[in-house]
């Protein structure tokens, strides 16, 4: 099992240790952790701790796009979650009432999300189009436009606090990536998940409930969103309806392809998502320890993410092979010139 | 059942004009030449983008790349007018030709190292935006007497509307699409990639040319819409026409078109176009909402069209005995 | 014809690799003009990889191929085509979302002044069309027709495309008598034109019929060319199979059945099926016959609730059951093998041992993964059992031939332990081998006391296992037969009473 | 009477500009002014759609934010031929001042030059190292806050900014860019100012700092421009120590210019310039703080 997930993450693996590399070049001193005030400190943690958003919603994200669906509005979710948990925590509740109206408000933004597809059959950009564009000002309703802020020890714990020194938000999207993987590994909706992906009417004539299931799957992605949308709000101790992930279902998406998984759906891997979700950061890290002129920032981040997907790609993939391949033994084994199909959902 | 293949975009053509009537009922100053002029001045950049992700969506793709382009294209036009000597048309056939290479890039990519569409899209977006802040962060105006002249193009209607030529351009890309997309190879190629790629190759599609050429469409087509967007604002700035990606591919679905591709049309399109700028030209009209309103309002009436249509789909199609659905596809 | 010492297609050396199977090992095909080709083989024995290889849709790893005596080397389909050869791929590859008569001309529409002569177009299709008897609106698009239709619109495509070479991989799997006929005299029609015509499919009596000569396939090796001639039947499947195959006796020993498990009255789905009464007894198996679009994959759903019915009921020993949908039939211990694998089949992607247990899995609840051993168990057994041919059971199922696919689906069901096994078209575009094994198959699960309903358009076939057979036209039931009644004519005739001409 | 009123915003992309938003809509409504409000969000097309949507429904005047600078010659144009006229919120544009009736704005570049100016005061002749937190990449406000702080310290050679990011104008980013600062700078010891281009970057850069293990305020001097009530509660917690005052009450001279025009046509200025008031912690921020609170921000 462990080997498995070993071999299938070693390009992501190789991935982020090159950029951590290319870091390390950019800031010798990258590597350098020590423990300030009770709490470990350094570019490292950093990359971990502010990996966090974008890790916890490439775990929904990843079940998301493995059967075959996508979610944008994630963001707009986050958002959501944010000012409910800031609205309910500055009416006076405690923190833990503030977190679970939060996760419950994600929940039914996953749920509105599942209906649309498995119930409706819309097709999944556009159902979560809907709550994309109208989520945020469902956030901004809740905080009318202005920033939330909220001192309350609990909450703020979640996002600029530690446990054994180690920042809580690391913590968060570990536990919550251990739990979902755990959930979907050891039992078998992994394996369901991945048979709707990959051919829901087969699925579904195999007896497969594909409805709940892609409902359950959105809704794993609400909640997911919903405690980005917690982690960033307490990192700022205020919710703030108008920026809180904004555009960062893209940054998910892109993470969950970096690890391989395929928007076509099917076989997914939650760990090579999470590597993902860390090699962007990485980006994002190197970028700004680089000092150079705010105007490259774009560039480089789309010229270094072009050169790792290209890499990742199944044709680069397969040259690579035929060169292992041909320098061994043996006849060259080729694959059929098939062509990627083009996203194809929920035909009738 | 001719007409069940032609039905969304009946049904899109009925839903705008059910909709214009009903909002001109509440504001009969909507019934304006003026507002008629503006739904096409106002909407040519985002509608001639929409052609070109008629085409992408079709094709069974998607082109996240479109609104950096148009930024890209603006920039790059600004500052070529004010830096250099070159005439606009010059520039202008610079920048298309640079829009028409970068889609037939990425078409290029996405055929040969067979990465899916959205993804190198995605990359291509961050890169185009990127490119043009590097050319400038600052926006750039353009002061150029050709542009002046023309901007004075444009034929003032009884009641102050003023039909530009922007307008003309937009109805042009349409109809040039439609010919493309019903009357060549090309644009049944198109449809083909869309039915089934698998498919389509066995049966002799050139799927390389062809998806290259769509990208090419579709990155030209926002060079063209990045022109008339520079026209438009007189100006280039590398912040403009963030999002706008979506907003095309929603008019693109409101038109009736499939995600999934292989089914829609490129007239439905222009309908999608104009209910979105209807839906705008209301919500100001109104002029009630507050910035959080018109999020969830405009999120509430895209999901009401698209419910219209699911309805009206389902009504009809209700009543044809269903198909078997064991069409061979891959 | 063979007098022309001169072949129009010569191909030699090819071969052809995937990652762990070797699809192709030194093949040699050569056809002369005017002749019909058999390519016969197992399923998987690399007959569709072959025409792939020589149409340019799968690159060859090694291999020369002459047309006319100059090599060509087709990287694409549309080489191919351009240089005369058409072809028709396994399973029906047209696009659904055109007309029929953009299918027909896709990448090569007449045109005017550079644009697409729509008219010319339709009108052309039209007279292409009649050729095979049909009388179809070619501006409807093509998947308002059956698949049988589909199926004649592929090969009128191949042959119009066809100047030299005519490649037909399975085109008869869904065809009836009538439209086999239709379309031989079409291929006899081009082959005293010159053509060459290579056909494939697994019905050796067609072969018989129409063939003149055939190279035969085993695991990728050419075992022999004959003149069809000069071979027996018997002959022939000994070269293909490698082994001698047991007569397919019809021993129809009349056995008692068991209870009525399943009884249906009254049920029906309006625009579907009519409603029909039906009792399927434990230990019986009641085959359903008819023409193309007759009713039966309805019939199967309806009752498997992938299509539920909408009027009568149900009971199953004795007690009312309503079917909304498959999982509820899963629950009641029905299962369904789809007519349509790759559709409503398998999940292509994932592994044969996956795609076996996936049914059981799904019956068990998400939340109560089957151990691995067990897993590893269950897939083993039935691989052995049924026969299975894979490289191993990691194999992504699409990698595997559409036998093996078809006894891999079989397997899914049969893990399921179902008192009731719907099969559609069990046999569809199985070779002779795994034919004669799953008519075994059927008889042996009948006396464990299974109870069957089996669709099959091969009458022969369901006269070998049925106890019953009920005979559907135009979606409604219109006579049953039992007993010493069952036989191909009897069958034949109740189809036929009172038909009236096709559309 | 009961004049109508197009308003259109940019957005609401800030505290800052829901202020402005509320403040505008309160304004309206105390002077009977019936505002017909239309959110652009952040894209300059849907400005001019608004425009031209306002035009066509024949309002009376039209108050407008612009979202950037360039491009309004033409729909400003369309404006005047309907004898429309049109103020200026907060922002000028790159058009013939005959195409509009006044621009009520402060002056972007100056709010730069007086944190420059005040950091120049408060470090005297020690050397100090500056990070500076841009706003969004593009926008004339950064560029021209970018600018005039620029301006105002180039005199002193002390005074260094080592460091340049953009914080996008929002809390998450600030935090976030300024932690990376701090790792880049020796842990922090060797900044010695921040100035940010808005208070949401240096309420975040704040907590970055507090996490680093330094104070806010002493170890690092922070500047920023916009005055929004957490920053003046945190200048009075001597978290911070400066901010400019942007005020969001541009309507009220914008209303009054206006209503001054429509009763006898008088013509107010071109350029109605708003205080950039300096805040420091000799200020009574509490003061301040209450005031504002309650203004939407
Ligand atoms: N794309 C592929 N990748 C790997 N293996 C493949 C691929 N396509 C076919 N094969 C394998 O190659 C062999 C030959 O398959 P092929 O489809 O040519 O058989 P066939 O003779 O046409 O069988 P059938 O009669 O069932 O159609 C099979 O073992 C199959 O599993
Ligand atoms: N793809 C299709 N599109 C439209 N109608 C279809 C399609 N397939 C089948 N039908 C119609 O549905 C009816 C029943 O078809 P069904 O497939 O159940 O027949 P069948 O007897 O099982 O035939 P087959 O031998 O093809 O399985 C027929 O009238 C047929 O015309
Ligand atoms: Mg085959
Ligand atoms: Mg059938």
């Amino acid at each position: 099992m462990i080997r498995s997930t070993l071999r299938r993450v070693t390009p992501q693996l190789i991935i982020l240790a090159l950029i951590l590399a290319l870091n390390m070049v950019m800031f010798p001193g990258f590597f350098h952790v020590e423990v300030h005030n009770g709490r470990l400190f350094g570019n490292l943690i950093d990359v971990l701790n502010r990996g966090a958003p974008v890790a916890l919603l490439s775990v929904g994200m990843t079940l998301v796009i493995a059967t075959r669906g996508i979610d944008l509005s994630v963001g707009a979710v986050m958002a959501i979650s944010g000012a409910v948990a800031a609205s309910v925590i500055t009416g006076g509740a405690s923190w833990i009432v503030a977190v679970l109206a939060a996760l419950g408000a994600g929940a039914l933004c996953g749920l509105w999300n599942g209906v649309l597809v498995a119930v409706l059959r819309i097709q999944p950009i556009v159902a979560t189009l809907v709550l994309m564009v109208a989520g945020r000002g469902i956030a901004q309703l809740l905080t009318e436009g202005a920033i939330l802020t909220f001192n309350d020890p609990g909450l703020v714990r979640l996002g600029g606090g530690t446990i054994l020194s180690l920042p809580t938000p690391i913590w968060i999207w570990i536990g919550v990536a251990a739990l979902v993987g755990l959930v979907v590994r050891r039992s078998a909706l992994g394996l369901l998940i991945e048979a709707t992906g990959i051919n829901e009417r087969s699925a579904r004539l195999a007896g497969i409930n594909a409805r709940v299931l892609l409902i359950a799957v959105y809704l794993v992605a609400g909640l997911c969103a919903a405690l980005a949308g917690v982690v960033v709000a307490a990192d700022i101790r205020g919710a703030d309806a108008n920026n809180a992930g904004l555009w960062m279902e893209l940054d998910a998406i892109l993470a969950v392809v970096i690890g391989g998984t395929s928007l076509l759906g099917g076989r997914f891997s939650i760990t090579a998502s999470l590597l993902g979700a860390l090699i962007i950061q990485s980006v994002n890290s190197a970028i700004l320890m680089s000092g150079m002129a705010v105007e490259f920032n774009l560039v480089i981040k789309a010229v270094i993410i072009i050169t790792i997907l290209v890499i990742q790609s199944p044709r680069v993939r397969h040259w690579i092979y035929l060169l292992r391949a041909s320098s061994g033994p043996g006849p060259m084994p080729r694959q059929p010139a098939s062509r990627t199909p083009k996203i194809e959902e929920g035909r009738p | 059942m001719k007409h069940s293949m032609k039905l969304p975009l009946y049904i899109t053509v009925a839903t705008f004009v059910l909709a214009y009537a009903a909002c001109v009922a509440q504001y009969p100053n909507m019934l304006s030449s003026r507002v008629i002029a503006n739904l096409l001045t106002d909407n040519a950049f985002l509608g001639i983008t929409a052609v070109g992700m008629t085409f992408v969506i079709l094709s069974g793709g998607i082109d996240l790349s479109v609104g950096s382009v148009i930024a890209f294209t603006g920039v790059f036009l600004a500052v070529v007018l004010r830096d250099t000597s070159l005439h606009p048309l010059s520039a202008f056939a610079l920048a298309l030709l640079i829009a028409t290479v970068f889609g037939a890039a990425m078409g290029a990519t996405i055929h040969y190292l067979e990465m899916p569409p959205f993804i190198v899209t995605l990359a291509g977006m961050f890169l185009m935006r990127g490119l043009a802040y590097v050319l400038s962060t600052e926006s750039v105006p353009i002061d150029h007497a050709f542009y002046g002249w023309l901007q004075s193009l444009y034929w003032q209607a009884p009641g102050g509307g003023r039909f530009r030529i922007t307008g003309l351009l937009l109805l042009v890309t349409f109809g040039v699409a439609m010919v493309v997309l019903h009357r060549t190879r090309l644009g049944r190629n198109v449809y083909a990639l869309g039915g089934s790629a698998q498919t389509a190759q066995l049966m002799g599609v050139p799927c390389a040319r062809t998806t290259i050429a769509i990208y090419a469409i579709s990155g030209g087509l926002a060079g063209l819409a990045g022109i008339v967007f520079s026209l438009y604002t007189s100006a280039g700035y590398s912040l403009a026409t963030v999002g706008t990606e979506l907003d095309a591919i929603a008019a693109v679905v409101i038109g009736g078109t499939l995600l999934s591709g292989g089914s829609g049309f490129v007239a439905g399109t222009f309908f999608g176009i104009m209910i979105m700028g209807l839906i705008q030209t209301y919500i100001v009209f109104d002029g009630s909402l507050s910035s959080w309103w018109t999020k969830i309002v405009i999120g509430g009436l895209l999901f009401t069209f698209i419910m219209l249509q699911k309805g009206l789909a389902w009504l009809t199609t209700a009543r044809i005995p269903r198909a078997n659905g064991s069409t061979a596809r891959s | 014809m063979q007098s022309d010492p001169k072949p129009v297609l010569h191909a030699t050396g090819i071969s052809k690799f995937f990652p762990g199977v070797i699809a192709l090992d030194d093949v040699e095909l050569q056809l002369y003009p005017g002749e019909v080709h058999a390519l016969l083989g197992e399923n998987g024995a690399g007959k569709s990889t072959l025409i792939k290889c020589l149409t340019g849709a799968y690159p060859r790893d090694a291999g020369v191929i002459m047309l006319d005596g100059a090599e060509i080397n087709p990287k694409d389909p549309l080489s191919s085509q351009a240089a005369g050869i058409g072809t028709v791929y396994q399973e029906v590859n047209l696009l659904s979302n055109l007309s029929v008569a953009e299918n027909l001309f896709l990448g090569r529409q007449p045109r005017r002044f550079g644009m697409i002569d729509q008219r010319r177009m339709l009108r052309d299709s039209k007279d292409i069309l009649a050729q095979y008897g049909l009388s179809i609106d070619p501006a409807q698009l093509l998947s308002s027709y059956s698949i049988a239709i589909q199926q004649i619109v592929a090969i009128a495509r191949a042959v119009e495309l066809s100047g030299k070479v005519l490649i037909l991989d399975e085109p008869t799997a869904s065809l009836d008598r009538e439209e086999v006929e239709l379309m031989f005299s079409v291929i006899r029609r081009l082959t005293a034109r010159g053509l060459a015509v290579v056909f494939i499919t697994h019905f050796l009596d067609q072969v018989l019929a129409i063939c003149d000569r055939a190279t035969i396939l085993r695991n990728g090796c050419v075992v022999g060319t004959r003149k069809l001639a000069e071979v027996t039947q018997t002959e022939i499947v000994t070269l293909m199979l490698g082994r001698q195959l047991e007569a397919a006796t019809h021993h129809h020993e009349r056995r008692e059945t068991g209870d009525v498990l399943l009884s249906l009255r009254g049920f029906g789905k309006r625009g579907a099926i009519e409603p029909f009464d039906l009792d399927i007894h434990t230990g019986e198996v009641v085959g359903m016959a008819g023409l193309l679009g007759s009713g039966r994959t309805e019939t199967c759903n309806a009752i498997f609730g992938a299509q539920p019915a909408d009027q009568g009921e149900a009971r199953l020993r004795g007690s009312p059951l309503r079917i909304s949908t498959p999982r509820e039939a899963i629950r009641n211990r029905i299962a369904l093998c789809p007519e349509d694998r790759k559709t409503e089949g398998i999940v292509g992607d994932l592994s044969v041992r996956e795609n076996i247990i996936l049914s059981l899995q799904a019956r068990q609840g998400w939340y109560r993964p089957l151990p691995r051993a067990k897993i590893e168990e269950i897939a083993q057994s039935y691989v052995k059992a049924l026969d299975i041919r894979l490289a191993n059971l990691d194999t992504p199922i699409r990698l595997l031939s559409g036998g093996n696919q078809q006894k891999a689906l079989l397997a899914r069901w049969l893990a399921t332990e179902p008192q009731l096994l719907i099969l559609d078209e069990p046999t569809r575009g199985i070779d002779v081998g795994a034919h004669a094994e799953i008519i075994a198959l059927i008889e042996r699960l009948r006396t464990q006391g299974m109870a069957l309903l089996v669709a099959s358009s091969e009458m022969e076939e369901l006269v070998a296992y049925s106890t019953k057979i009920v005979v559907l036209r135009d979606r409604r039931q219109v006579g049953a037969l039992t007993g010493d009644d069952i036989s191909p004519n009897a069958i034949i005739r109740a189809i036929a009473a009172e038909e009236e001409p096709r559309a | 009477e009961n004049e109508t009123v197009g308003f259109s915003q940019i957005g609401s992309e800030s505290g800052w500009r829901a202020a402005e938003t509320s403040v505008t809509k309160a304004d309206a409504k105390e002077r009977g002014i019936t505002l017909k409000f239309a959110d652009a969000q952040q894209k300059q097309e849907n400005q001019i759609k608004a425009l031209r949507g306002f035009i066509a429904q024949g309002v009376d005047a039209i108050l407008l934010a612009p979202v950037v600078a360039t491009g309004w010659d033409e729909v400003l144009g369309e404006a005047k031929d309907a004898d429309i006229p049109v103020v200026l919120l907060d922002r000028k544009v790159d058009a013939s001042d005959d195409l509009y009736l006044t621009a009520v704005t402060s002056d972007t570049v100056h709010e730069g030059t007086v944190a420059g100016d005040w950091l120049k005061d408060a470090v005297g002749d020690a050397q100090c190292n500056v990070v500076e937190l841009q706003g969004t990449t593009g926008a004339s406000v950064t560029i021209d806050r970018k600018k005039g702080f620029a301006d105002a310290i180039a005199s002193a050679d002390n005074i260094t900014i080592v460091r340049s990011q953009t914080g996008d104008f929002t809390r998450a980013q600030g935090k976030i860019v300024m932690e990376s600062f701090i790792k880049a700078e020796g842990g922090g010891s060797d900044i010695c100012a921040l100035y940010a281009h808005n208070d949401d970057m240096a309420l975040g850069a704040i907590q970055a700092i507090k996490e680093a293990g330094l104070k806010p305020g002493e170890d690092i001097k922070i500047v920023s421009i916009d005055s929004v009530p957490d920053m003046h509660l945190a200048i009075s917690k001597g978290e911070a120590n400066a901010t400019v005052e942007l005020t969001p009450d541009m309507a009220g001279p914008a209303f009054d210019a206006l209503e001054a025009y429509w009763a006898d046509g008088t013509q107010p200025e071109k350029w109605i310039q708003t205080d950039s008031t300096l805040f420091t912690q000799d200020d009574d921020n509490e003061a301040a703080y209450e005031n504002k609170k309650a203004l939407g921000y």
